[in-house]
């Protein structure tokens, strides 16, 4: 029995923890490469998972709903960045986190003034889940662990294998000498704020097929999101996934000691005891800035 | 209701033609307005609540203008929004005492809220009129200027425990979302429980706004219960419910939860296999008074829902006709306090039973003790000022939300 | 109309204690705390808590204000560790377990029930006459006394050499002076003011509830505080004012557009907040009255 | 050779695989004019970082006046008397220029928060006292006409010159200027030069990394060349001038 409850525990501490992952993996590229902790992330994935509310429309099935969401989460990422955070590039990492916030409250007030407060939820059927061991394993849980390590190995890929990817380090390294080295900024910042969109989108909509569509959604994702970027080392892809993934499994084990509504203080605490013993987050050392 | 675009000119005419008015009122009645302060949720956590609530209360103050007024004077209603946030509610009360200078604040809904308002109204002399379950309301009130037009959560808890017996449950367990409505119909639930003798098997209190409630479930399920409990709100017991029907475990369980989280919307979110059987319980307004066939018409005239859409209406509704009886009984002294002082009189047992405004009037102007029967409840009101509305029990079946029962309990 | 302004400034009052320190911690410093709430909730609480065991406000306040100071030091000392972004989200967290804290330990703080009944500041303090009246009387006197408070801190060596640690810490160092003594000074002595404009907000509004301290208030105490300009002492107090200025005037706004609904009123509200943020960081993040970044 | 007042001795240091500093030693004698050159990527900002604490070295020692400051922080070996210029200049842009000078007077009791608050007589005196050095120094830099404009107004050479105040406001036995005729015009050059010369003649000690050869040349009694992690020479300008190898590194062999 106490296996059984633990390991119940660690897969339901794992599938949280990834749904986070998605959105700390969005934040992370930003913070990597923009370099500020962005806060609007939580609200480009509320948009996304009401986006996914078109999905029906376009064919139905939890994918349509995922790439209606990605769209919508990316063009809003990319509006922003001309709008908003390209002006903003040479001034500190605080005008933009502050602009950021105010981005997330404008954008979640939209949101409520013409959709309100009422929540939605996809018109997916309810499938009861598979015993596997002691889990049980629904198929929202298969989707969100493909998802995941599909989203992490294309950022990977995009960063390590694509010419693109290559500038982008470039940028995240040093942003001045990538400039004076003939890249042109621009174009890798726009694909940049696109992925981060798509992820968002990703993130918001995953979210929403696993519970249901409501304005607050995002903003209640950003906290546990930042706390698995900066866990994981900004700018660090794998960090952050492994970050999210360790937040969830702290959490959910730690509830037969401290009791359920402890658990997100315990995701604290581990940000805390970490940054107390490594500053720069637990994977410092493959971090696109150090 | 509102025509949407006004030019200028018939803005001036509309201005002129009030201001004649008002002099031609105030010559014939020779009194200025009396002055109601609603103060609703309108936005937060209470807006599904609110806009019917202030509605309500513009209803039953047209009742009573359309009737000569109470004592010849008209009710004049200034609405504000809480924002459902305490800091919010205090400067809104503010503003409806000092600047519109109301002499009554009814109509609000959360606790906190409440808590808020009250030192400021009672202060100022001013009765408050609430709709809140917190317990501490009827203890806080030391000038009784407080009214609660709602069931505590004591109370709530009290139904549940009534159900949950009459339903032959044996291994009730409970989870709460962690606030104070919530853990106030739980351990509520618990106590009434316990003190006839049962016990409960599992309880979890749960944090909100979380991706998944799958640990706390499953400590719930590993305790075998028969039914569980709830202190819930929609968008937790939309997740709790799908997660607990895709598990698989416990198929048979069932589920107790209130009103305001086991409603269309849940069943629509879920559909019928998963929300089969699961027993929803509210309070309900006075629903075979005459009063309330009475309130519900005009509301649904007035809003285009349903009055079953939102029990907090009645409420407000019974408190603008209760004021204006209770200022009614005594022309000579319309002073708040005076006012609050004879609240208990229109609602005297031995007094005939009256079920509008209207019907009061005529019968206290005929000298007789009067018995207001609300259309949210009987109301009768407790030393501490509290109600005791009844219970609906509801069951889903086959996605419709079928009533099988009221549950009255004993004071 | 008049008590209804003093209850409104009462709160654009408390709002300034907090800015202020907000301002000398960011503004004159370059702190970043994105944790003010949860000074300011630990003022709140031990000032109605100690009230409620039979303490008179007069010590009250004073230790409310104590109990936020010495709650900075640790998260000070932790600033010197952290790189700023880090230490910003850190501070979210910090302020939201406090949050978690009060809500749970309900045998202390009663918990998500709340904390009714505390005294009123003039029932506290045994001063009569109009209660908001008092309240104004007393919140005026702690914002003026912390703008002398911070006027002089500003302006004396220690002032010059936080603004110098601002503009560049490593050229502080290379004059030989550690940033990190100045740096955890300023940081609990400016929560000081948090922690007193708690206690005062905990007296005033005379009930507590862990709902009250979410982290939206924070971002209200940025807003006031870039409003105003970061590196002013009067801009804080501005700030404040337009703030709930704003806040408040949308109840009335609410009068003059009858097509909008209260509901939609308050996603405007929110909007225009976000909205403010954004065009001030774009186009004027000195401040509205500010001339130039970092005047005294 | 003279007392050293700086000795460095050993210092290695290497990123990643590269090796940046090879064991580098040399000594810098108290109250003189020593200067460092070398070409780009010879490792004199590392050197000059590790000297003054900014960076720690990978291994070897850094003595100042005797004492192994190798372990101390740069907070402390600036207490020691060891002061700095930065290659770019980091005034405090929002103070004054006369407020970037008294922020850097040492030991000041009206950095500590008590005394601001409960002695103000005492810090009255102090600051008097303070301004007067200030307005000494700004006298002698020729920044009095400038002296209560923003420091973030100056231009780049007047940005140096206010570094250089500030340096001397630490009352240091040695100063270390990070390039301090980079980007600064010929006739201010000169004039910073003339500075230089006239506190050497006071006792305070220099240590210049230069890349600008021809005014370096003139302006120090001693001169060290580093080239790609090691010291390829030293001695006095015109020697070390002369020394072929040091032709070949620095100067491609052409001047």
């Amino acid at each position: 029995m106490g296996f059984s409850l633990f390991a119940n525990l660690a897969f339901n501490g794992l599938i949280t923890g990834l749904v986070v992952s998605l959105l700390a993996l969005s934040i992370t590229l930003v913070f990597g490469i923009a370099r500020f902790p962005n806060a609007a992330a939580g609200d480009v994935a509320t948009v996304g998972a009401f986006a996914g509310l078109l999905g029906p429309l376009a064919g139905g099935g939890t994918l349509w709903i995922i790439l209606c969401g990605m769209a919508a989460g990316a063009l809003l990422s990319v509006a922003f960045y001309f709008l908003l955070f390209r002006p903003l590039a040479g001034k500190s990492a605080v005008s933009s986190l502050i602009a950021s916030i105010g981005m997330a409250f404008f954008v979640r007030a939209a949101l409520t003034f013409f959709l309100g407060h009422d929540q939605r939820v996809y018109p997916l059927p309810i499938v009861r889940a598979m015993p596997v061991g002691p889990l049980r394993v629904q198929p929202t849980d298969i989707e969100i662990v493909v998802a995941a390590v599909l989203a992490l190995a294309a950022v990977f890929s995009i960063l390590h294998l694509t010419p693109i990817g290559k500038r982008m380090r470039a940028v995240a390294d040093n942003a001045e000498l990538a400039r004076v080295s003939g890249i042109r900024a621009n174009r890798v910042l726009v694909a940049m704020w696109l992925i981060a969109g798509l992820l968002a989108g990703l993130s918001g909509t995953l979210l929403g097929v696993k519970t249901v569509v409501s304005p607050e959604m995002g903003w209640d994702l950003l906290m546990p999101a930042f706390a698995a970027t900066i866990l994981g080392t900004i700018g660090n892809p794998v960090g952050a996934v492994l970050g999210g993934v360790l937040i969830g499994l702290a959490q959910e084990l730690s509830t037969p000691f401290v009791g359920f509504t402890y658990k997100l203080g315990v995701g604290f605490l581990v940000l805390l005891v970490t940054l107390l013993i490594r500053p720069q987050g637990l994977f410092a050392k493959n971090s696109l800035v150090r | 209701m509102e025509r949407p675009v006004l030019s200028m000119r018939q803005v001036l005419l509309a201005a002129a033609g009030v201001a004649a008015l008002g002099i031609a009122s105030g010559q014939a009645f020779a009194a200025e307005p009396f002055l109601v302060g609603a103060l609703n949720p309108v936005s937060g956590a209470g807006s599904p609540y609110g806009s019917g609530m202030q509605k309500a209360i513009a209803m039953a103050a047209d009742e009573i203008n359309a009737d000569g007024g109470a004592c010849g004077r008209q009710i004049q209603v200034v609405s504000e929004d809480t924002q459902t946030s305490p800091d919010a509610a205090v400067l809104a009360v503010k503003k409806l005492i000092d600047v519109n200078k109301v002499q009554v604040v009814m109509g609000t809904w959360s606790s906190g809220v409440t808590l808020a308002v009250m030192p400021i109204t009672t202060a100022a002399g001013l009765p408050e009129m609430n709709t809140s379950g917190a317990p501490a309301i009827s203890t806080e009130d030391k000038a009784d200027l407080v009214w609660r037009f709602q069931a505590t959560n004591g109370r709530f808890g009290q139904a549940f425990a009534k159900i949950a017996k009459e339903r032959g449950f044996k291994r009730p367990a409970t989870m709460a979302y962690n606030n104070a409505s919530g853990l106030g119909n739980t351990e509520g639930f618990a106590k009434a429980w316990k003190e006839d003798g049962g016990k409960v098997v599992a309880s979890v209190v749960y944090e909100p706004k979380q991706a998944s409630y799958r640990s706390e479930l499953q400590q719930i399920l590993a305790a075998n219960p028969d039914v569980v409990v709830m202190g819930s709100y929609l968008p937790d017991t939309t997740i709790i419910l799908r997660e607990w029907y895709q598990s698989g475990q416990n198929p048979d369980l069932k589920w107790i939860i209130p009103g305001w989280a086991a409603n269309e919307k849940l069943v629509e979110a879920l559909g019928p296999d998963v929300t089969q059987g699961v027993i929803a319980v509210d309070s309900i307004s006075n629903e075979n008074a005459p009063s309330y066939a009475h309130f519900a018409e005009a509301y649904k005239k007035a809003t285009g829902q349903p009055a079953g859409s939102n029990v907090y209406a009645a409420m407000t509704y019974d408190m603008m006709v209760l004021w204006g009886l209770a200022m009614q009984a005594d022309c000579s002294k319309l002073t708040p306090e005076a006012i609050n002082g004879r609240i208990r009189g229109v609602d005297s047992a031995s007094g005939d039973k009256v079920f509008t405004f209207a019907e009061g009037k005529k019968a206290l102007e005929a000298g007789k003790a009067i018995n207001y029967q609300g259309a949210s409840s009987q109301l009768a009101f407790d030393q501490y000022g509290d109600v005791t509305p009844d219970f609906s029990l509801s069951v889903v079946e086959k996605g419709e939300i079928v009533r099988k029962s009221v549950v009255t309990i004993g004071k | 109309m008049l008590s209804y302004l003093l209850a409104v400034a009462v709160v654009a009052l408390i709002y300034s204690l907090m800015t202020l320190a907000l301002n000398l911690q960011f503004g004159f410093t370059g702190l970043i705390n994105f944790g003010v709430v949860g000074f300011f909730a630990i003022g709140a609480y031990t000032s109605a808590l100690l009230s409620q065991a039979g303490l008179p406000l007069e010590l009250t306040l004073p230790c409310a204000a104590l109990a936020a100071g010495l709650a900075a030091w640790p998260v000070a000392l932790l600033s010197l560790r952290l790189r700023i972004e880090y230490f910003a989200i850190v501070m979210l967290g910090y302020a939201e377990t406090i949050r978690l804290v009060i809500s749970q330990e309900e045998w202390l703080t009663g918990g998500v029930r709340g904390l009714p009944g505390i005294a009123s500041l003039s029932v506290g303090l045994g001063i009569p006459g109009d209660p908001t009246l008092v309240a104004f009387a007393l919140a005026l006197a702690c914002v003026v006394g912390a703008v002398l408070v911070s006027r002089r801190l500003v302006h004396s060596p220690f002032g010059r050499m936080i603004q110098a640690i601002r503009d560049d810490e490593d050229a502080v160092r290379a004059l030989g002076k550690s940033p990190g003594r100045f740096k955890v000074a300023v940081f609990v002595v400016s929560c000081l003011f948090v922690g007193l404009s708690g206690g005062l907000y905990a007296h005033y509004i005379t009930y507590l509830a862990p709902d009250q301290f979410g982290a939206l208030l924070t971002f209200y105490i940025w807003v006031a505080m870039i409003l105003g300009g970061a590196g002013s002492v009067g801009g804080a107090l501005v700030g404040s004012a337009i703030l709930l200025g704003f806040i408040e005037g949308s109840r009335f706004l609410h009068d003059l557009l009858p097509g909008v609904s209260a509901v939609e009123m308050s996603s405007v509200r929110l909007g225009v907040i976000g909205l403010s943020m954004m065009l001030l960081m774009r186009f004027r993040p000195q401040g509205l009255l500010g001339g130039k970044a970092g005047c005294g | 050779m003279a007392e050293a007042s700086l000795c460095v001795q050993g210092i290695r240091k290497h990123f990643g695989g590269v090796s940046v500093l090879e064991d580098v030693s040399f000594a810098a004698p108290a109250g003189g004019l020593s200067g460092m050159i070398g070409p780009n990527g010879a490792g004199k900002s590392t050197l000059f970082a590790i000297v003054t604490g900014f960076q720690a070295g990978d291994g070897g020692s850094v003595l100042f006046k005797g004492q192994d400051v190798t372990a101390l922080p740069t907070v402390q070996r600036v207490r020691l008397g060891m002061a700095r210029t930065f290659q770019v200049p980091r005034e405090f842009g929002s103070l004054t220029v006369r407020e970037n000078l008294m922020a850097a007077a040492p030991g000041q009791a009206g950095e500590k928060l008590r005394n601001v608050f409960f002695r103000p007589g005492w810090i009255r005196a102090e600051e008097a006292a303070i301004a007067a050095a200030a307005e000494e120094w700004l006298a002698f830099l020729n920044l009095e006409r400038v002296a209560d404009a923003p420091a973030s107004s100056l231009s780049g050479g007047q940005r140096k010159l206010l570094e250089l105040g500030r340096a001397l406001m630490v009352r240091p036995a040695m100063i270390l200027l990070d390039e301090p005729f980079a980007g600064v015009n010929p006739v201010l050059v000169g004039e910073i030069s003339e500075r230089i010369r006239e506190l050497s003649a006071k006792g305070i000690g220099f240590l210049i990394v230069e890349h600008n050869l021809a005014a370096l040349s003139r302006l120090v009694d001693r001169l060290f060349v580093l080239d790609r992690g090691r010291l390829l020479a030293e001695g006095a300008p015109a020697e070390v001038l002369a020394d072929a190898a040091v032709r070949e590194a620095y100067m491609g062999g052409s001047a």
